[in-house]
């Protein structure tokens, strides 16, 4: 059996019922489906809105490694990433992780995996504008991100 | 060798552009030797590559350690650590 | 702070979008969704269905035990967890747990977390279904869901 | 003391019933007393509880352990390991 990921990058919403359709309808032997769904957070109300930028091609390339990683390491039956750039919103999607399984504990370990790697692999950068229209300063790279990473060593 | 450079984030917002094509001399072998001589380049070079170490460098789309030879590249991608997700 | 657990025992079908819905809706303070649905499988086709039988009153009590200590133990800011009972075909759902958090591993580790002690000590039980239409037996508990509980001591 | 007991999955199907309201005896005590009581009743209890240390009890529909006191419950639950999920 041969899985490819479902790896896409826009800046339009997802929708998270419909992905996770595309990837279970017809299906009987999947026992277990994990989302992680990101979102804009508005600090406190400090933040009016995040800017994502991403490197187009490279983007999708490195999701596609990431993703193909995951479905041979967790021996995923399915696994769908997708990514938005430009501006967002508080409350907003940013970023959508499904993985499915026979079993609970892979589907889990899939979309963890897969978040801590497109954290610290695939090109996107968040800028941060202030709730008084002027852009604030770009979202700095967090130590915590890599060590999350390397759990998977 | 020619070769079509990329910017992203604070590293583009910087320099001042998202891309160029420009001429790299023969002593340029690794990508850490591309980043020292972009800093000679300018100002806004030198503000952008300041602490090379923490730049991102990516050769047709693939990140690369910066000890890696970047010959045959036709793009290269210059950027902060990534902050997505 | 005072968030409560939101739980559900039925023998309906959920929506996942719904129940992410009512538990994110209006806000701009969550970072993390995540969710976990557990489906039943056909067996390579030797399954027709699973009974889930289970003790009324105390399902919902000890689910409710469960979700609070996942919403002090992981800081979230929401915890929905439906379970079904009674006949349920391959291919369709039978736990949903969501959990909502700033940051992305609270969220997973607490969607896990309530999984792994719906298993070991909600009062449910899976009876399977041959294909033929006979009976087969009580689903056996497993050391393997013991030992995953036991991680988080 | 007269207290409701309840059954569950193959606990239920091989006592043959859900539910039944039980006289105990002043010597039951703990929650092991009570299973150990329960298989002097007659075959289908034998065979229910044949191996009472896989038997999981509940009292007024919480967990105990078998060595708890039994004292002043309504309802209690007996049944195998759980396998919801």
């Amino acid at each position: 059996m041969s899985v490819v990921p479902t790896i896409r990058v826009q800046s339009r919403d997802f929708d998270l019922q419909e992905e996770i359709s595309a990837l279970t309808a017809g299906r009987r032997d999947i026992g277990a489906v994990v989302t992680f769904t990101g979102l804009c957070r508005d600090e406190q109300g400090a933040l009016s809105a995040l800017e994502l930028e991403h490197y187009p091609g490279m983007a999708e390339a490195e999701m596609q490694r990431i993703g193909r990683l995951a479905l041979e390491r967790f021996s995923l039956m399915g696994l769908t990433a997708i990514h938005r750039y430009g501006k967002i919103l508080p409350g907003e999607n940013i970023v959508l992780v499904i993985a499915a399984s026979p079993h609970r504990q892979a589907a889990f370990d899939g979309a963890n995996f897969v978040m801590d790697f497109l954290k610290t692999s695939a090109p996107f950068w968040k800028k941060e504008h202030a709730q008084d229209g002027t852009a604030r300063d770009w979202v700095a790279a967090k130590d915590a991100d890599d060590t999350a990473r390397d759990k998977w060593r | 060798m020619s070769v079509k450079l990329v910017y992203f984030a604070w590293v583009r917002e910087r320099i001042g552009k998202g891309e160029e094509e420009i001429e790299l001399p023969d002593s340029v072998v690794t990508a850490r030797d591309l980043l020292h001589h972009l800093k000679t380049l300018g100002e806004e070079y030198e503000n952008a590559l300041q602490y090379p170490e923490v730049i991102r460098v990516a050769v047709n789309q693939e990140h690369v350690e910066h000890s890696e030879k970047i010959a045959g590249a036709r793009e290269i991608g210059i950027f902060p650590p990534m902050t997505g997700g």
